[in-house]
């Protein structure tokens, strides 16, 4: 008789997409006549959120390690600036825009990297150094906005790939869910990316490092390589979801994705990532997007909030999410622990 | 000889030696620039120069610089909803003068009650802080992120989405002069500031309660802390500070504007903490040190204006400068260049 | 003729402020166990780190196998072929026990790790070392005992020539003891040079070959384990004579009166989960001692009556007057005080000063409003340094740059300047060299002649038979019996431990 | 290959059905009206979004869903995906910028779903991805101020080169800085105005103080402040008369004129005492124009593209009557300019 063991990771997980059903379904009955349980609009919340969802999986990356990276959000407007200014001024193509904002992904992570494995700075402040960098040189770049027209680009954009599910309109006719190529890049990326974090050498040593940074040390892990990597790697997904997010906006402009930073950090802690270190998936990560993009979806769909209600619901909610997560995450560990207890004395006896 | 070399050292490994520092180098900078950056004169009847600029208009900075140090202290992480925070505390401060209108000359209760009452609300936000991270354990990032996002709907909900304007010459003084005073208000409020957390500090064992709580949360308990209590204190003195430094910002242009009081100020607090040489992970902090911070932030800002850099632009070279100064002030790296030195002097 | 596989010559190392090292020459052969000894602080563990990488190499040099080396971090050692168990356990606490094992030399199948065979070997590796624990079990749900096991497991498990146990056996108990002593005799003839230090003169004499002696940072002598008496061992760690530890009790007898009312009395005291409920009564001038087997509920019965784990059934009463306990500071207020067992978690507060981290109890307990001059702080602080001998550069110097020992000493001071009525003791001598170790137990039977009344715990049952008067014994989390007068031997001891009829009877 | 074309003609076939549906649903009354705004971020903006629902209440028989995207242009997509998923009648669009939205108002036209642009304009590759436009000229407006300008120092006797002019500028890349500035460094180059300082002040009235301190303390013969918002121009006031300037049209004689863009209440308050000289209207009441343009949809009618609103110019004093000037159309068009009056405070009610 073996019973499911779930470990800190798995049991904070597994409460996120448990909420994320939750409030999903509820939200399918609440507003199923505004078109809230047609399949698309569950496509939608990919469909509008992969570029976050790459960037937060780069960010629970660093996040893993005990780490932040608040630049991403400046990365992302420096990405889109960049490509849309290459693109439309330079005359270069769309291929060339894709290299150009990996490698602007890249050297963020590197210097980034190196300044926090290195020199030992605090990642807050280096990264919120590079926040204002990002978004001081995009505005260096131009101070217009730049609308993307290159053909091959917007044909990236554009290229519809239909499901074989859908809805019936109420003329009978099976009208064909649909989603973007970034979907299935994100996607790609976030199983990739939970493939490395539970079963390569370097994903282990990402949550040794978290947990314990000196005890890695003293394992006789290379630690600086390590969380240098995860620098790097965290600012090439940084690059690579700036260039989705510009898949789906077409646009460079100073003040783009401003606060995405934020968006990614709960998204990362809502899908059970701890800021202190050593505890997280991308898988929940994912979850934690989703239930973002549902808040939101909620909201609009409802539709007759002001301004500033939107605010203050949207907050609301994320202050639900985050306090039911704290009592059901820390009162299930602190009962499972007891359990443990208890069943050992039994075991003893 | 030897004797002088360890006085040196002393001064240069003092908390406060690179702070200076980085403060007096930046200043310096703008002498180049701007060669009577220094000059300050009586103009009007006030004082007016650069240098006054950079002391009065760093007074909010400062005075959130203190709350966020000691939360940064306590809990090991940031409170994130200090500028939302400064702007409900300006709201509920206006709406209370111009008696619920959008505009007002006349107003409706003395500015000494409105203030406390927007003071007080913003204790309360701290409060709210407090209890999430305190009482809850969430990461302070996140639990602030909630009024982070909260905040401004909060306060728009207050001035119904409008700026309040209140119109009455004697609001104008907190963030203006006191009658024929050339040192303008601001000023004083966040020496006073400075004054009042250094006494609690030096007179009260709040301050190593705070770092043993921060730095060991487990064994404070055990010697007889509440842990829990103290973060929940670190809290609220940030929220009532934030709210304090509302109630300047707003009264500088007597109205409350709820989406741009305390805009962005959050970062420049944090920044200011580490540039002090804080440890942004928590434990042993130094309160100058993040005063000092602040003033170099604005010091900063004021001197990449005076040097017609263009606001957009102006993060890039804010950003340069302040990697420079963590650079410089990073142990690892002070290291390295010793042991460079010490190579040099051994060759040579 | 010797085969010298590690060589370390004129290893100096110096702090600010502290020189921990000078001119230390090492050598350690093929198939030796080789005990480092020294009091606190003398440089044992600074000597292992900076032949580990951990510390940067400032001078001298290291020799493997005839091969000049320089480690620049544990890597490079565990590169070398050199394992090491530090001091402090270094584990990871969000990973399971059978990462914790693997983690850096995973079996791998392709690019992948091979979680299959990292739990079958996980088992074996556990299974051999008869650990209580489970590979996919969390590290830190382990009590610090077995977590240490797992920190030797890991160590012995890499193919190394070199193998470096410091203070491995501090929180283990005789069997666990024992179990170890099998696997370093099994890895010395395979060919393994082991370098051992502990404070357990024994265990020196038990299992190793060869002791270097290092005192004050500097070389003693190396001498083969034979040849070198216990007393003169001790001598020589100490650098002066050292009357053996005999009878301490003698002339400490008998101020107990049991009909007084008791200093504290439990009464059906109990935390669900940890410990069952409970009857237990201290008076003054008593020093009682807990004991039992490793995890069998000492440290969680004093945590009950401290208030660190709030009960939740029963009664307390503090002389006489029944006493509501919900959390730390109400039992201080009480006039008790509590030496915790895991003192990197529970104990130093490590960025402080020696001198906060004495007065930190005292200020806690006097209020935030009053705090204590500057003048009073650094006359406690200096009083106690004194008087435990607490080896720091100076009272502002910050607690984690001690010694394991001297941190220990610390958070005793920090105790007895509250001037306690009542004091917990959990494992206090736990890492704390054999001269302050008596001085330890002079102080508690001092303390208890002072009329008050103290709780001590400790692995080691001839440590508490020299100093308690009264012992009470548990199993399982359950207090199964209490030994008196002439119960108080060691046949009787475990008699009640091991359980059965017999055994001390139940109150 | 096979599943996108057969998905294009379910498409087509989805847009033509729902144009029927729109028929069936013109019967019944209630038409529902998707408005996606782009936040509560300045007064005019919140008079703007109170337009917008005063006009579509359900008294007036529509049912409006609104939504707000926080300043963010990603919100905006997904709300008007949403909207498509909820079978509006109508997409009202405030876009938070002007370029990105080809691929999402694609959408809504495979929909088949009108959409109408408000406020800002945006650039797309295919016109008729959006039925029309409705908002202000920006680049008229900073015509009409210049020309403005122009006429009363004329009117004064003041020589144009004799104009040093400090440009306190918006948000850059906000649609009203590009045109108010815009219309400003032309006016600069035609007149031979001395254009002192160009720094934006973030339509801050905080922002906008600090920038005019640091300026004044560079130069010191300033006669003319163009502020790009109202806001900015409160900020300014207060920094010149810190420093001990006067405020007010009378160049000749030493004052520094502030003009001013929104005319909100409070900036018409300023006119009216004279610290501000000039105000030109930015006029959020877009509401009525876009139920307008419905009901000629709704029967049937063309409308035009782009459609621009009406906005009138504050003065002081009645130095200048009326002015000349150009607009993005290249049209030249007169506009009077006048007093401001008590009556014209209490009638403005943003
Ligand atoms: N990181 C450090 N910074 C400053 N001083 C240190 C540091 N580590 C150790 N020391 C000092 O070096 C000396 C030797 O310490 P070490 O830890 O080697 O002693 P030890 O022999 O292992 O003692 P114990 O038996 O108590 O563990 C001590 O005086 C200690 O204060
Ligand atoms: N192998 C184990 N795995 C999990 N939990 C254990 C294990 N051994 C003990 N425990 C539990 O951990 C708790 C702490 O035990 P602990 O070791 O502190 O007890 P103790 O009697 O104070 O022993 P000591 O102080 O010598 O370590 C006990 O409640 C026990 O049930
Ligand atoms: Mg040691
Ligand atoms: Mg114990």
């Amino acid at each position: 008789m073996k019973k499911l063991k779930l470990s800190k990771t798995g049991f904070l997980l597994l409460i996120t997409i448990v909420m994320f059903a939750v409030m999903y379904i509820a939200g399918m009955i609440i507003f199923n006549d505004k078109g809230f349980a047609k399949p698309q609009m569950f496509l939608n919340l990919f469909i509008s959120n992969a570029g976050l969802i790459v960037i937060a999986c780069g960010l629970t990356i660093v996040m893993i390690t005990g780490g932040i990276d608040i630049s991403v959000g400046s990365v992302t407007a420096l990405v889109c600036m960049s490509a849309a200014d290459v693109m439309e001024n330079k005359g270069m193509s769309a291929g060339f825009a894709l290299c150009l904002s990996l490698i602007i992904g890249l050297a963020f992570g590197i210097v980034q990297g190196y300044l926090v494995t290195y020199l030992k700075i605090q990642p807050f402040i280096i990264t919120l150094a590079g926040m204002f960098f990002g978004r001081g040189l995009t505005a260096v770049i131009s101070t217009e906005m730049i609308s993307i027209k290159n053909k091959t680009f917007l044909a990236w954009a554009n290229e519809k790939m239909y499901m074989p599910f859908g809805y019936t309109n109420r003329h009978g006719v099976l009208i064909h869910a649909y989603i973007y190529p970034t979907v299935v890049i994100a996607l790609v990326v976030v199983v990739l990316i939970q493939i490395m974090l539970k079963f390569t050498k370097f994903g282990r040593a990402l949550y040794a490092l978290g947990g314990n940074e000196q005890s890695a040390v003293m394992m006789g892990l290379n630690v600086k390589s390590t969380k240098m990597k995860a620098y790097v790697l965290d600012g090439f997904l940084a690059g690579l979801g700036g260039f989705l997010f510009c898949l789906n906006s077409c646009a460079g402009f100073v003040e783009q994705a401003k606060g995405l930073e934020m968006d990614a950090i709960s998204a990362a802690v809502i899908g059970g990532t701890l800021l202190s270190g050593g505890v997280g998936t991308v898988v929940g990560t994912l979850f934690g997007v989703l239930i973002k993009g549902t808040i939101q979806s909620l909201i609009t769909t409802q539709g007759t909030l002001s301004s500033w209600w939107v605010r203050i619901v949207l907050s609301i909610m994320l202050c639900f999410f985050i306090v039911l997560q704290a009592i059901i995450g820390g009162a299930g560990l602190r009962n499972k622990a007891k359990e443990k207890v208890k069943g050992l004395a039994k075991a003893t006896t | 000889m030897n004797k002088n070399q360890s006085t040196w050292s002393r001064i240069t490994h003092a908390p406060l030696f690179m702070p200076l520092v980085c403060l007096v180098a930046v200043l310096l900078l703008n002498v180049v620039q701007t060669p009577d950056f220094f000059k300050v004169s009586i103009n009007n009847g006030v004082l007016y120069g650069y240098i006054i600029d950079i002391i009065n208009r760093g007074s909010e900075l400062v005075i959130l610089a203190v709350g966020m140090t000691l939360v940064t202290a306590a809990s090991g992480g940031q409170d994130i909803s200090v500028g939302a925070i400064m702007a409900v505390a300006a709201s509920i401060c206006c709406q209370l003068l111009t008696g619920g209108a959008r505009s007002s000359s006349t107003l409706a209760m003395p500015i000494i009650v409105a203030a406390i009452a927007g003071i007080l609300i913003a204790g309360v936000c701290g409060a709210f802080n407090g209890i999430l991270v305190a009482k809850l354990n969430i990461q302070p990032m996140v639990a602030t992120l909630i009024l982070y996002t909260a905040g401004r709907g909060i306060a728009q909900l207050v001035t119904k989405g409008q700026i309040t304007y209140v119109r009455a010459r004697s609001y104008r003084i907190l963030g203006g002069y006191i009658g024929k005073c050339p040192i303008p208000t601001p000023i004083f409020v966040a020496i006073i500031t400075v004054i009042v957390m250094q006494l609690i500090l030096k007179k009260t064992a709040l301050g190593l309660y705070i770092e043993s709580v921060g730095i060991n949360g487990s064994a404070s308990r055990l010697v007889g802390l509440n842990s829990t209590l103290l973060k929940f204190i670190a809290y609220v003195i940030c929220g009532l500070l934030a709210g304090l430094a509302g109630i300047v910002a707003s009264s500088r242009i007597y109205s409350a504007d709820a989406n741009n009081i305390g805009l962005n100020l959050e970062m420049d607090a944090i920044l200011a903490v580490a540039l002090g040489g804080n440890n942004l992970g928590g434990g042993k902090f130094n309160m100058m040190g993040s005063i000092i911070g602040a003033y170099t932030i604005q010091a900063l800002t004021t001197s990449l204006y005076a040097m017609n850099v263009s606001a957009d632009q102006l993060p890039v070279y804010k950003a340069i400068v302040v990697v420079i100064i963590v650079v410089i002030q990073s142990p690892v790296f002070r290291d390295k260049i010793a042991k460079v030195s010490k190579k040099r002097k051994a060759v040579a | 003729m010797e085969d010298v596989i590690l060589q370390m010559k004129n290893i100096s190392k110096t702090f600010p402020g502290v020189k921990a090292l000078s001119d230390v020459d090492f050598t350690l052969r093929k198939g030796e166990i080789h005990a480092l000894m020294g009091e606190n602080g003398a440089g044992k563990s600074t000597l292992i780190k900076v032949l580990t990488g951990v510390y940067e190499l400032e001078q001298g040099s290291v020799t493997m196998a005839g091969k000049n080396i320089v480690n620049h971090s544990p890597e490079d050692a565990q590169n070398n072929g050199i394992s090491t168990v530090y001091q402090e356990v270094n584990l990871c606490p969000n990973l399971t026990v059978g990462e914790n094992l693997f983690i850096g030399r995973e079996p791998r199948k392709g690019m992948f790790i091979d979680w299959k065979a990292v739990n079958k070997r996980s088992k074996k590796l556990l299974d051999d070392l008869n650990i209580e624990a489970q590979p996919d079990q969390m590290l830190e749900d382990c009590s610090i005992a077995v977590q240490q096991m797992i920190a030797i497991a890991r160590a012995v498990d890499q193919n190394c020539k070199v193998l470096i146990l410091d203070e491995p056996t501090s929180s283990l108990d005789d069997d666990e003891v024992e179990k170890l002593f099998t696997l370093m005799r099994k890895l010395r003839d395979a060919g393994v040079g082991i370098i051992f230090v502990t404070h357990f003169l024994e265990q020196v004499y038990a299992v190793c070959d060869r002791i270097t002696v290092l005192r004050n940072g500097g070389l003693v002598g190396e001498y083969k384990a034979a040849e070198l008496p216990r007393v003169q061992l001790v001598a020589k760690m100490m650098g002066k004579d050292f009357d053996d530890l005999a009878d301490i009790k003698s002339g400490h007898e008998g101020h107990v009166d049991p009909k007084s009312t008791p200093v504290i009395e439990a009464k059906g005291l109990g935390h669900r989960g940890t410990i069952h409920p409970f009857d237990l009564a201290i008076h003054r001038g008593e020093v009682i001692g807990l004991t039992g087997l490793l995890g069998s509920g000492r440290s969680e019965m004093v945590r009950a009556i401290y208030g660190a784990d709030k009960a939740d059934e029963g009664e307390l009463y503090v002389n006489g007057k029944k006493a509501k306990i919900n959390r730390p500071l109400d039992a201080m207020m009480l006039g008790m005080g509590y030496l915790p067992e895991d003192r990197k978690k529970d104990g130093i507060i490590d960025d402080l000063s020696v001198r906060e981290n004495i007065i930190i109890a005292l200020q806690a307990k006097k209020g935030m409003f009053h705090l204590m001059s500057r003048k009073d702080m650094e006359e406690a602080a200096d009083k106690y340094i004194d008087l435990l001998q607490i080896k720091t550069a100076s009272r502002e110097t910050p607690i984690k740059s001690l010694s394991g020992g001297n941190q220990q000493k610390v958070i005793i001071a920090r105790w007895l300047l509250t001037n306690p009525d009542y004091l917990i003791l959990d494992e206090p001598t736990r890492g704390i060299d054999i001269g302050t170790k008596t001085e330890i137990q002079k102080l508690v039977l001092d303390l208890a002649d002072q009329g008050k009344a103290i709780t001590f715990i400790s692995s080691e049952i001839e440590e508490m038979l020299r100093t308690c008067s009264r012992m009470a014994v548990l199993r399982d989390g359950r207090k199964v019996g209490e030994l008196s007068g002439d119960q108080l031997n060691q046949a009787d001891i475990m008699k009640t431990i091991a359980g059965g009829e017999e055994g001390g009877s139940n109150e | 290959g096979s599943a996108t074309s057969g998905g294009d003609t379910k498409s087509s076939s989805k847009s033509a059905s729902s144009d029927e549906a729109k028929s069936d649903d013109g019967g019944s009354g209630s038409l529902t009206i998707g408005f996606s705004q782009v936040g509560a971020e300045s007064d005019w903006r919140t008079a703007n979004t109170e337009s917008m629902k005063s006009t579509f209440s359900t008294d007036n028989g529509y049912t409006l869903i609104f939504d707000d995207a926080q300043q963010k242009q990603e919100n905006q997509i997904t709300a008007i995906r949403n909207f498509i998923q909820q079978d509006v009648d109508y997409i009202v669009l405030a876009p938070v910028t002007e370029s990105g939205w080809d691929t999402v108002l694609q959408e809504a036209k495979d929909a088949g779903i009108p959409v109408i642009i408000v406020d800002r304009m945006v650039k797309v590759s295919d016109d008729s991805l959006f039925t029309a436009w409705v908002g202000s000229d920006f680049k008229a407006e900073g015509n009409k101020a210049c020309e403005w300008l122009k006429q009363y120092a004329d009117a004064k006797g003041i020589k144009q080169s004799d104009i040093n002019i400090v440009d306190i500028q918006g948000t850059i890349g906000a649609s009203a800085q590009i045109g108010r500035t815009e219309g400003l460094n032309e006016a600069v180059k035609a007149n031979g105005w001395n254009l002192v300082a160009q720094q934006t002040g973030e339509f801050t009235q905080a922002k906008g103080q600090e920038v005019m301190e640091s300026i004044l303390k560079q130069n010191d013969n300033i006669n003319v402040v163009y502020c790009e918002n109202d806001n900015e121009a409160f900020g300014a006031i207060d920094a010149l008369e810190a420093a001990g300037k006067k405020v007010g049209g009378d160049i000749a004689n030493g004052e520094v004129m502030v003009m001013s863009f929104d005319s909100t209440n409070a900036g018409l308050t300023d006119v009216k005492d004279g610290k501000i000289t000039l105000d030109t209207e930015c006029n959020p009441l877009h509401g009525p124009r876009v139920e307008e343009i419905i009901k000629k949809l709704e029967a049937g009618e063309d409308v035009d593209h782009l459609q621009y609103v009406d906005e009138a110019m504050f003065a002081n004093d009645d130095t200048v009557k009326s002015v000349e000037a150009t607009n993005s159309n290249n049209e030249k068009t007169t506009y009077d300019v006048t007093v401001v009056t008590d009556d014209v405070i209490s009638g403005r009610a943003y």
